[in-house]
């Protein structure tokens, strides 16, 4: 296959025009010392012989089985609209919209976007995305220390770890504190935290739902920290968003999330939604695009990318972030995920999520050998079993159920534990199903 | 064009759920739950599709217009690889799912490391990037470990003043302090600058080549020896791979981490702004520090490394933007070698068919073969009042997407002008035309070039009013 | 726009072929071969897709605009059919292939005609035919076969002169010949002329039933006891079903065949024209007749079943448009029971408003309550020069597509106007917002209505010279 | 799920403008005794379970059979632009052209499909398309009977039997003959088809390359034909036009087709596309939508449907046909399909036919016991067994190998016969395995 339109004739007049008498004559900066030592790849294919082959590999992978797993990554169901908007060439095709008067579709569907999460989240501002939720718990750390001038960071032991690990990753270099707390599966541990809160701290990273499903309401935190001005960084599932209080409401700081949960696939781990939100105060702190409203020059309303001044491509060295790429097809998913669904579907979604979730844990509550260690939760929870949970889940696994996340992946001595999640897409008699078949499991 | 909020009826709605198949259960406690539903678009389908047609079709894109944003290398994105990305077998995968049952995944990640690996003359690749910058963040965060592993000591990064943007904020982001290189005459970093400032502190010189004013420099080797020399690695921003595919890899000519973008030279989409994807690709000394997981091909089987102790660590939540970089893959086998190549070669063909034509017309302040883009100045043109923003304004209501504008700003009111590989002759030819006609405008009617854009839905947008005002969101 | 073939560049092409994999053979005998390759445009990939998604930004649609168009049914075709219907194991299926790898498939169209049977009241349903006025033909020929096997003698069919053309044509290309029945003053076909010439040798009445003036016939159960007391068949044209579902069935009130169109009431798209499909539904006493193959239930195990003496034959190739009955399937499913009662509810409400905000400005020939649809006439704005026309072409200009004009026939400058269930009050308020400015303009300032559409790719476009030059392909 | 965007606020205004006081008055016409007798359908469902309970009816179908199913009906490769285009919804949602200032879009493609298709037959002109190549077929004769105001038809015995039957039910009610040749798997029977010619026939119907495969000029019928004003209609496989020797240099005068090889999914028997071009002269009795050029009042170039008054919304019961729906999006994705392959793909779409075909006739005319029997042919071949055609290829089936459609579904006494078709999408290593399995098969 080739995208290229050029036909010999019109080869020929172009290096004319151009004064050349081959192509080769203009790669004469690259001398022959500098030429590749090999450039070994097959010959290109046809889309049809491509196609048989990427769907035989594909045959190698199995999404079908009843799926219990979560950990910050859910199975949703995503409205048929979502893919047919997305998939308009106008809006996967540009890129970001530094010309607004011919990206006007584009500008006008973040502005969106950024009132949506607002709205979800009770904050005042949002950005235009950012990569993923790991990233932007990074960017929302990075702000609080540009914010504060301080150096010291707190993470919560009920924070993502696999957003610790993204933290700890990117900011090795830096002269900063991570004082890491550890894991806690049920709400946020005032004691510890109070214990390392200090006029030192530029933040404090909350996460509700916690990683292992534990409700809470971090107000008292938040409001610990401000006394000494230290900022509190708020992880969030959106679709909790749905029935739980509000990091507005409990007048956190900065807000991050992981939007995939909002029309986008679990493709493996990615494209994802970076949603970041703040208040009023940190704006031009936040990184990041972010699209404004403005008028044109007959007073005829209209969107633009505003504060570019923060960014990369004008500030350089001294921008907020390095961040130029960001996730726009993934936050227009989500927009339109959420127009999809309205304020009334949104609340059900969230509805639906709770109530299957309890019922799932009200049946494994029952079972003598399994513990379900946290309290209130939303749509995911913890489970102790009297024996390894990875070698009970591979059993279930043989019965076509993935039972859910085993905790040692992240924690080493969390041999029993596992993470269950329960979506709307469980339908009741794959919960029946999945109980009894760990009923099995854990009686061999 | 309304807002979808303003087009909220109360008590409308558009998809339907499920309803619940389990008995309810009590609620939450009043303390953990919100007061007041969230403010969502009470909407219906036929509204939600209508309002984001229309929209869509507000915008310029590739499909549309062309679209020459220099340094962003709008191609053309074939809808094949869209198609394969749609297989749910691909798209429907939870990233935690056992090794069993995501073997072609893991193929797709493995596979797509090696051709990078071969393209670039690299020896590993890890695929976690999730953008452009992510992969430059990326490659400095690796080169810190291996100075911090080998007890060096180190505090500036290197980059010349024609970078991207990208550079030094991931120099900054990274906590590295900043040394800025000028250009030369010959539109490449100035050698006796560089040869100054090099210094044992220096840990790493980020270069992209060929550099955004599209010019290859062909001291390239000698700069990358100099900074061994002095104990610093030498990167490559890969923003700009469509111009060499087959005709120069950064591994051979002493580049020790590059990064790529795949939304750029493999075609995977834009996006209105991303996802794209960054791997980054380093040489043999500094493959132990790439990201974990690693991907392992054993006995036919594949499968996920995380004990490497000199690993940076986790870049990304998983491996990186997978449906991305399966469609990168996928193009990388339907072009392969020849048409890889191709694509190098016509892509510069292209943009130097641009400049030969309109060198006469706007000045070229570095003028000499180009690579795949190549930056005017519009400071003729700006003489007469007519600045580079009312140059585009015009090529908007000309149905042309306009290039790049003010970057990099070394350029006194630069357009950057990437026409890829993909565009035809005609096209360029027509966007020859409207070039040569703003040039003569410039001169004889200034005045008609102030007042564009008439086509569009909207007029020039007041963008000072924007950011004095903040309109961040709708308020109702 | 130019044609994609004034785009052709010779030696240029798009998409790639795989290579031949087997020896060559020798080539057929010259004699055989065509002496000249077909001139089909030679464009790239891009091209095509540049050109045809512009193109398809010039039309209005369904999804971009409000398209009351009368009798058509232009309602929100919903995305989550056309996704069904992309799954491969429904759309890649050879129709040959043998029963036990079409089971999901045979079920589709088993369970679609099941519901079809129970929304119409019909005892028995073939999905075959491939649209409305296949449908119709079809029906005519079941009618046809069945008088044949009682011996009786046919020679005629009545329609009123309300009638879809496609009546009096379907019933001509089955041989028969035709009877028409005026409209009497209540917009129902006048009873007196209609038992006048109701005699032996009519083999069928075909009613639209709400007829094309949107009203539902009070009468209808004596015509249809007239008819079967003179050895007629009752036939029901389903294009206006979306009017009375839940509310009437055809097959309760004496109708003995019926036709529907998915693509109107079971909301499958138009498609610019087509593909739609038609099914055809009977009572008890013509099931025998159906087209063939049957589908069969037996033991959980679909079949097809061809051994039908009585049969008509084969109408279609296959088993009809099946994917277009895959999307109409899905419909039924998703609305159910409730939800169809309500789209026909919706859709008379709808029209109803309409009728009662815009009686004042135009003239309503038949002023009663309406069912779906509502049929105005413009004869008051013909007074003053401006045509049913001029005030579609106005309407393009304001963003709505122009209700159906100059149909039926019988309304002197009508206007039919359908807005289906989908749309919404504040739609059809700013639709009647402008259908009264139109009828304000056409008493003060008639000369703007003449001179639309104004914002359209074209002006208006001269029917008369392509009727007369006929330039039907383009020659080079 | 439902599409109805009243709320019970809206739905009391709109009565009261109408002045009724619930929407059961709007439908006071029908009396109770005309009201439903049932209404018995399940309530609606959400897309999430209508799309579970649809997968997994799709999971009982398997089209992935190694395939060399033809009889007409072709598995093709399908390139992605295909339906990248026509899944646009400015294409998919509108209705028939009838307003062409907002319609120009569906009318120049339709336009550039009628020139596309003239190319391909050397025909003067093409409509703009019928339902499928049966109800072609059909119009075809019909028009053959109103050209030439005579009343027989005769067709040769290589049509496809499936178009001959569907004939045979159209015109059940006409005065009319129809002389149907018996099954000929070679060239056309001329001595047959003369002995019935006669000034009495409107028309003669054949098919190239006929039913079971074989190729055939027909320039000498033709010839014989319009020496007494018959008409010749040929039917055609399109993908082999770009190879053979067209309808157009044969000089038929009307042609059809079944379009379903250019770009249309197999569907399981539809939608289809029915291709329809003939001579200039006959134009006016030409059934089926037409686009035309013209111009605007600025002189600006336009296409708007012509000649509508053929058309039966205009001329009601003297109609050239009852066709109204046509197969307008079908023939979108032939003209994109041509578009996308263009002139050097297409021939070499044939020439990778042809060959394939020809390869696998080689290997299976030296297997003892399978007979090709026919000479010539483009991309599919017949082939006789010494034993039942059926129960072999049931055998085949088992090793996943659909090797063709036996002959006695269409002619009882063709037992040992079936049709082999070979497309561009069959690689060798597949002939190979279907050349095996024969073998063994026919040894059992």
């Amino acid at each position: 296959m080739s995208y290229i339109p050029h036909t010999p004739e019109e080869l020929k007049q172009m290096l004319k025009v151009i004064g050349v008498s081959s192509v080769e004559e203009l790669f004469k900066d690259i001398k022959p010392a500098l030429r590749p030592k090999s450039f070994n790849l097959p010959e290109g294919k046809s889309e049809f012989e491509v196609k048989e082959y990427l769907q035989r590999l594909s045959q190698k992978n199995n999404p079908y089985f009843i799926n219990f797993m979560g950990a910050g990554f859910y199975d949703h169901y995503i409205p048929a609209v979502v893919d047919t908007l997305v998939s308009r060439s106008e809006f996967y095709t540009p890129y970001t919209p530094y010309q607004p008067e011919c990206s006007q579709g584009i500008l006008q569907a973040m502005y969106e976007y950024q009132t949506a999460i607002c709205n979800l989240t009770e904050m005042d501002i949002a950005n235009a995305s950012l990569y993923d939720g790991g990233t932007a718990l990074f960017e929302a750390v990075m702000m609080s220390l540009r914010i504060t001038q301080r150096d010291k960071i707190i993470v919560d032991g009920g924070v993502n770890p696999i957003y610790q690990r993204m933290l700890l990753t990117h900011t090795a270099n830096l002269p900063i504190k991570i004082v890491r707390l550890p894991p806690n599966i049920k709400r946020a541990d005032r004691e510890k935290i109070y214990y390392h809160l200090d006029k030192k701290t530029a933040a404090v990273v909350l996460q509700n739902p916690n990683f292992f499903g534990s409700i809470d309401d971090h107000s008292d935190i938040v409001e610990k920290a401000h006394q000494i001005e230290t900022l509190v960084i708020e992880n969030v599932y959106p679709i909790s968003l749905g029935l739980l209080k509000t990091p507005g409401a409990m007048d956190v700081d900065i807000v991050t999330a992981e939007g995939q949960s909002l029309g986008i696939p679990l493709s493996f781990g990615g494209p994802y939604l970076g949603i970041l939100a703040c208040k009023k105060a940190f704006l031009r702190k936040m990184p990041g695009r972010i699209v404004g409203a403005t008028v044109d020059k007959q007073g005829k309303k209209g969107f633009v990318l505003t504060l570019q001044t923060r960014e990369q491509h004008i500030r350089g060295y001294k921008a907020t972030s390095n961040i130029c790429t960001n996730a726009a097809l993934c936050a227009l998913r989500a927009i339109i995920f959420l127009c999809a669904l309205g304020k009334q579907g949104f609340v059900k979604l969230a509805h639906l999520n709770y109530h299957k979730t309890e019922f799932t844990k009200k049946l494994l509550k029952d079972i003598p050998g399994v513990e379900v260690v946290n309290s209130s939760t939303f749509n995911e929870f913890t489970v102790r079993l009297k024996k390894d949970a990875t070698s009970v889940l591979k059993q279930l696994a043989e019965k076509g159920i993935i039972g859910g996340v085993p905790l040692n992946r992240f924690y080493k001595d969390m041999k029993n534990y596992f993470l269950i999640a329960v979506t709307e897409r469980r339908k009741k008699a794959e919960i029946l199903k999945f109980v009894e078949a760990l009923k099995d499991a854990i009686n061999l | 064009m309304q807002l979808i909020f303003e087009k909220s009826v109360k008590g409308r709605h558009g998809v339907k759920l499920p309803e619940l198949d389990v008995p309810e259960s009590e609620e939450l406690p009043q303390a953990y739950r919100r007061t007041k539903a969230p403010f969502l678009p009470e909407v219906s389908e036929l509204d939600v599709i209508r309002h984001f047609t229309r929209l869509s079709q507000l915008n310029y894109s590739i499909d549309t217009h062309f679209y020459p944003l220099g340094s962003c290398t709008m191609k053309y994105n074939p809808k094949f690889t869209e198609e394969i990305a749609r297989i749910e077998r691909f798209s429907n995968l939870h990233p935690l799912l056992p090794e069993e049952l995501v073997q072609g995944a893991l193929e797709v990640i493995y596979e797509t490391e090696r051709s990078l690996c071969e393209i670039t003359g690299m020896d590993g690749f890890s695929l976690q990037p999730l953008a452009g910058a992510h992969g430059e963040l990326t490659g400095l965060l690796l080169i810190t470990a291996f100075h911090k592993h080998y007890g060096h000591q180190k505090k500036y990064v290197i980059v010349p003043d024609s970078s991207h943007g990208t550079n030094p904020a991931s120099a900054g982001v990274c906590g590295y302090e900043l040394m800025v290189i000028p250009t030369a005459r010959d539109g490449c970093m100035d050698l006796k600058k560089y040869k100054e400032k090099l210094n044992p502190e220096v840990a790493a010189v980020m270069l992209t080549c060929p550099n955004t004013l599209g010019i290859f420099n062909p001291h390239i080797m000698e700069i990358a020896d100099l900074a061994h020399q002095a104990g610093a690695l030498l990167y490559y921003d890969g923003a700009n791979l469509n111009a060499i595919m087959g005709k120069m890899r950064p591994g051979d000519v002493g580049f020790d981490v590059v990064h790529l973008n795949l939304h750029k030279t493999f075609a995977t989409p834009h996006g209105g702004g991303g996802p794209g994807a960054g791997p980054i690709g380093v040489k043999k000394q500094l493959v132990e520090f790439l990201p974990i997981p690693r991907i392992i091909k054993k006995d036919g089987k594949f499968s996920l490394e995380y004990d490497k102790p000199h690993s940076i660590g986790f870049i990304a939540p998983f491996y990186g933007n997978f449906l991305v970089v399966l469609k990168a893959h996928a193009y990388i086998l339907l072009l392969g070698k020849s048409g890889l190549i191709s694509v190098s070669e016509k892509a510069v063909l292209n943009a130097n068919y641009i400049r030969a034509f309109l060198k006469d017309y706007y000045d070229l302040p570095f003028d000499r073969v180009c690579m795949h883009e190549c930056v005017f100045s519009a400071k003729r043109q700006a003489e007469k009042g007519i600045r580079a923003l009312d140059i585009a304004k015009y090529l908007i209501d000309k149905g042309f997407h306009p290039p790049t504008i003010y970057f990099p700003p070394i350029v006194k009111e630069a357009l950057m002008i990437e026409p890829t590989e993909t565009e035809s002759k005609e096209t360029l030819d027509e966007f020859i035309e409207v070039m040569i006609e703003i040039a003569k405008l410039a001169e004889e009617h200034p005045d008609v070039l102030k007042n564009t854009p008439v086509t569009t839905p909207v007029k020039r947008l007041d963008e000072v009013k924007a950011a004095r005002e903040l309109k961040l969101r709708w308020m109702g």
